[in-house]
């Protein structure tokens, strides 16, 4: 299993039925295809659809139906469709249960920098504050490293911050940390990964506090 | 958050509410209440030292006027309390506390409360006195108000159809207050008039989606 | 004619093909009865809806269909209905065109005093204060004098304010007066009334600049 | 006001813009975006200096990207310029000014434009780079920044549906700004995919009432 679709299938797995769910482009854009068909999870995006169904099959394409990464999407039974403003009067006023999205840094505080890279590309944001403020859970799937080895989660972002103590969870190939009194713990090991490795690929101190894996 | 599993009793449904709960209750008047589920907090629960968000507080033995005259009611935010003159006499006689609030700010307050903004400036009210005790300040020469948002424990709201997810449909001005207030509580009951199959509401007819609404209740 | 039904034909002249116009209770409700089937006024109330239609025959009475006084109306075909805060955004946001409403007092500057009484009756205010701040232009529609005779153009409001410099036209029995420069000024005198009756029914001086009525 | 005598050509409609104007464009990408109306703003137009109000300044040579390319955008607000990189490319050059706005705030701001708020509370964005230059504030022990609303010259709005009266319905994702664009603007002109007469399209399912729109325009 390719290491993003581990990080995501690890991601999928803290989602409970009944969840509203956000899912950022990237890696938690594979969680649909891990969920299974009874999950009872509706997907929420930010350009305007609750119950967000599969891809459409080949000559089924809706033009008037796209997710937030302007993909063709179809919309399930019971779905609801709405403007901008209601859609993030949805997540601001903490209605989505759960984002789950991408980041290019995590502070050890749960700070968030997932939308900008210093001195270019800080003419994009979307919907990542509004989510990262809004979302009642926001859990962080990244890789644990940055492709030339740089850690990403840091003791203080150095990246342009989309919000402060948002992360409630990280999930890495790795690991899963999650936040508690204010600081990233980390709770889980993926895969045969060694609390070692996670310290080696980490660059902040941070506690362990390991738990039983729910059996599933 | 949606997990409903067909319609509950308005009995089990107001068991949401405890006393010292500040409750919002929809409808124009009597259009658009959840008549159902205001007979129920009345003859089921015994919460008391309520706060009831509501634009009127009912009419004289109807509606929110029957938990009125239970005392029950320890404060009410309305824009119109004098559509019954037993509010206004519990008012005068210092039973309830009474929070008068323009329509329109009213209304958007409570969106405010469900939308997660903190506070919105508007010129309504500006230098009368209903600005009393609030912020003003000036923008482009207009003097406004800062008013914060509305939002409650418990909703009770009543919508015409809902299918099984909870998406609601409201009908005609029977709208009103309701979608708002659906989306600013803790806990929304919808009562609703009909109960429709998965999909038969169309997406773009959807006015509240059903993550908003945590139970659903039948008019009796 | 009734005194009253008077002032509202009046008022009703006022309103052209095509504005979207909020009626008060009292004298304003009496305009649409005075209004031609042509007329191409769209009727709006604050309770949510536009393209307000005639009374209900008897037998045709829809619960779910009332204006702002609680009343039974129709919805025309064309109509639209809205929530609460759509309908005051509406107002708020100067989209609706007229709004025509009765005043205990009205100020030679303009500001209207229209929700309550000194002392007593401060318990409900509706939509009053949206519509006179926000309506485009709002016409005051009002008998000249209390029937004790008081009369209700005054120097300065001792009523309660609804909204400062906010009446644009005001139509009694006896005169229309327009708002110029922030002040009322007489523009027209009604029936068989002389300045002097006007100066004499009103408790501020005005200016007096009489119009060539329009044919119609 | 609504005065529409049916549709007229989308040359006609674009001549409410002069140069120097704020303009506001709906759609998410391309999705939702009035397509015929912004060919008619690039052919038959030559207001320039204009500022446009956008989620995205369209795609390279598409929709609002065929506007950059001739130059007559001064400036752009957006949450997401990035779609287009010929409109990164133009910022990074000097040739636009960007204002860059959390996208869940450019539609409150455009609601709140719409709707006579002159300003509002969000906790978004608070303590990040687009905070800068902006009211900080505390509400709740939460940090909130103060946003101004957005205001247009025109709106250019697209909507599937339009009754003779200038009723709106959109379908799908394609509704996203649409409506809120068409309630903020001097002038809105909605380009329709069909016009239905009016009485058919019911009362609860207008999103966009008639008295927000100007002037009809069909897709072509």
């Amino acid at each position: 299993m390719d290491v993003r679709d581990r990080i995501a299938a690890r991601a999928a797995q803290e989602l409970r039925p009944g969840e509203v769910v956000n899912l950022g482009i990237g890696i938690p854009n594979r969680i649909p295809s891990l969920l299974g068909h009874d999950a009872g999870i509706f997907l929420h995006t930010e350009n305007g659809l609750l119950g967000v169904g599969p891809r459409p099959m080949a000559g089924e394409l809706d033009p008037d139906l796209v997710d937030a990464a302007k993909q063709p999407v179809t919309a399930l039974p019971g779905a609801a469709a709405f403007d901008s403003a209601q859609s993030f009067a949805m997540i601001r006023g903490g209605h989505v249960d759960v984002a789950v999205l991408g980041a290019l840094q995590v502070s050890i505080s749960g700070d968030v920098a997932n939308w900008a890279i210093p001195g270019r590309d800080v003419l994009g944001v979307g919907g990542a504050m509004d989510l990262v403020v809004g979302a009642k859970r926001v859990i962080v799937t990244m890789t644990a490293t940055t492709p030339s080895g740089e850690p990403k989660i840091v003791r203080e972002c150095t990246y342009p911050l989309t919000a402060r103590g948002a992360a409630d969870v990280v999930v890495t190939e790795l690991a899963v940390f999650r936040r508690r009194d204010g600081a990233l713990v980390l709770t889980e090991l993926l895969g045969d990964a060694s609390i070692e490795d996670v310290r080696a690929a980490t660059a902040a101190p941070f506690e362990v506090e390991l738990e039983d894996r729910r059996a599933d | 958050m949606t997990v409903i599993h067909g319609p509950i009793a308005p009995e089990e449904a107001v068991a949401a509410i405890r006393s010292g709960d500040t409750v919002m209750v929809g409808g124009f008047g009597l259009v658009g209440a959840p008549l159902t589920l205001i007979d129920a907090l009345v003859e089921a629960s015994d919460a008391d030292e309520l706060t009831i968000i509501s634009n009127n507080i009912g009419e004289p033995g109807r509606g929110l006027g029957k938990l009125l005259r239970q005392g029950r009611i320890k404060r009410g935010i309305a824009s119109y309390f004098t559509s019954n003159p037993e509010a206004v006499a519990a008012v005068n006689a210092g039973e309830i506390e009474a929070t008068l609030v323009p329509q329109g700010t009213f209304a958007e307050a409570i969106r405010a409360g469900g939308a997660g903004i903190a506070g919105f400036y508007t010129p309504v009210g500006a230098g009368t006195l209903l600005a009393e005790g609030k912020e003003e300040r000036v923008f482009d020469g207009v003097p406004h108000i800062l008013e914060r948002p509305l939002r409650a424990d418990v909703a009770l709201v009543y919508a015409a159809r809902a299918d099984e997810l909870g998406n609601l449909w409201y009908r005609g001005t029977a709208r009103n207050f309701n979608p708002l207030m659906a989306t600013a509580a803790r806990v929304t009951v919808a009562e609703v008039g009909e109960i429709v199959p998965v999909g038969a509401i169309e997406p773009e007819s959807v006015h509240t989606p059903h993550l908003y609404v945590d139970a659903l209740v039948r008019s009796r």
